[in-house]
């Protein structure tokens, strides 16, 4: 099945691309999938920590790593987000 | 209530005279306005992106739950996208109340909430480079790996 | 700092306009503003009074404490007296600081202490009559008698 | 000796008077006058509870019941106070 891949931030420059199709096995879940990404950028070693911090959103929602995903889905990639301002801010 | 992400400047003063109603004795406003550094590094712009469709839905489900919440009468929530000068607003929120502990309380958990879960991000531009803010760690429930996982 | 007492309308949007500097991030404002009634009692204007020099010099102690207490960089702070319609705004506070958690902070204590301490006094006039309104209790260091001497 | 005697909001009404000169004895304090006033107005018995949340400056600072006054102060009876918006609020 093919899903539809979106990267944000840091991501997108990681990936060298915002949006992606990519082929994945039936049954593939948000897991399978970040597993495949990191692989194959795993050459940019540097930026490991970034998937372990991001999130994914399945057709807009925030979905676990478990989730299983279905033909179609737009999966996006989100790095810890910076809306509003500085992060300084939060201390 | 008025949730929007705009791509031109945030008329605050408009925005903040349409938010009153005469049941209100209390309006809170936060302003989060471009800094010109961070950590004293010189900042010479910002750019905002967001995953646009998804961090409106946050927004207009945020601004919701913070009307539930705290019981207050209306919430303007506006976030603005693209380069920003320093000065410039990059979100606004009005919050419109009876009492004005409601309209402090809602206020600052919409921006604490906005800056953790709505999906926005920020480059930053300075004197001497650019780098993509770090953002806050997401709530472990929005996560994708758990703690656990990652060790 | 901007701390003042007017007799006219408060020009909420030029105040936080000037109020805004380079190194801001974030500006929080309250803007009190004359509700439609107290109790479901239909209000139709109040009048402001005030020991005038005394509140000012109150005012400006306030303002002054909250830059030291919160660490926050600028006050703007004014209160308006005489006769207010419903949805005007009676008391401004405009909060300028690098950093959102110690506006919320200092923008909020502002307020509380102002409510409490400086003295000015509101007559309130219904559809059906007109009372000077219940002011909050005097902290205990303020008031001229303690509770002991009450009881 | 002489002291000026400022009433604000309810007092203000209760006095029948923004401003009075009171003659008092010499060491005269704040409580005495505060006693002064009240019999003054005892007739209005349903005031008196306005006697007993008051505050008193002096010279436009908050001062408590022991003060001694002095010929030419300037002395401001101030009920509790409403500035800002409604009392609801603070609840």
């Amino acid at each position: 099945m093919q899903v539809k891949i979106l990267a944000f931030g840091v991501l997108k420059d990681l990936l060298g691309t915002a949006t992606v199709q990519l082929q994945l096995a039936q049954g593939a879940t948000v897991a399978d999938l970040l597993r495949i990404l990191e692989q194959q950028t795993s050459n940019l070693s540097m930026q490991t920590h970034v998937w372990q911090s991001l999130a994914v959103a399945v057709n807009r929602e925030y979905s676990s790593a478990s989730a299983v995903l279905r033909e179609g889905d737009e999966v996006a990639l989100l790095p810890p987000v910076s809306g509003g301002l500085g992060r300084r801010d939060a201390r | 209530m008025h949730v929007e992400i705009v791509d031109t400047p945030i008329e605050s003063a408009s925005i903040v005279a349409a938010a009153k109603a005469d049941s209100d004795g209390a309006v809170c406003i936060f302003d989060g306005i471009v800094r010109d550094n961070t950590r004293r590094r010189q900042t010479l712009y910002l750019d905002y992106e967001a995953y646009r469709e998804m961090a409106l839905e946050q927004m207009q489900r945020l601004a919701a739950e913070a009307v539930e919440r705290f019981r207050v009468r209306d919430i303007s929530l506006v976030h603005r996208l693209g380069r920003l000068q320093v000065g410039e607003t990059s979100v606004l929120i009005v919050v419109a109340s009876a009492h004005r502990g409601a309209a402090f309380d809602a206020c600052r958990w919409l921006i604490d909430t906005l800056k953790k879960t709505v999906p926005i991000w920020k480059r930053e531009t300075f004197a001497d480079g650019a780098v993509w803010a770090d953002g806050e760690p997401f709530p472990e429930h929005l996560a994708a790996r758990s703690a656990e996982a990652q060790g």
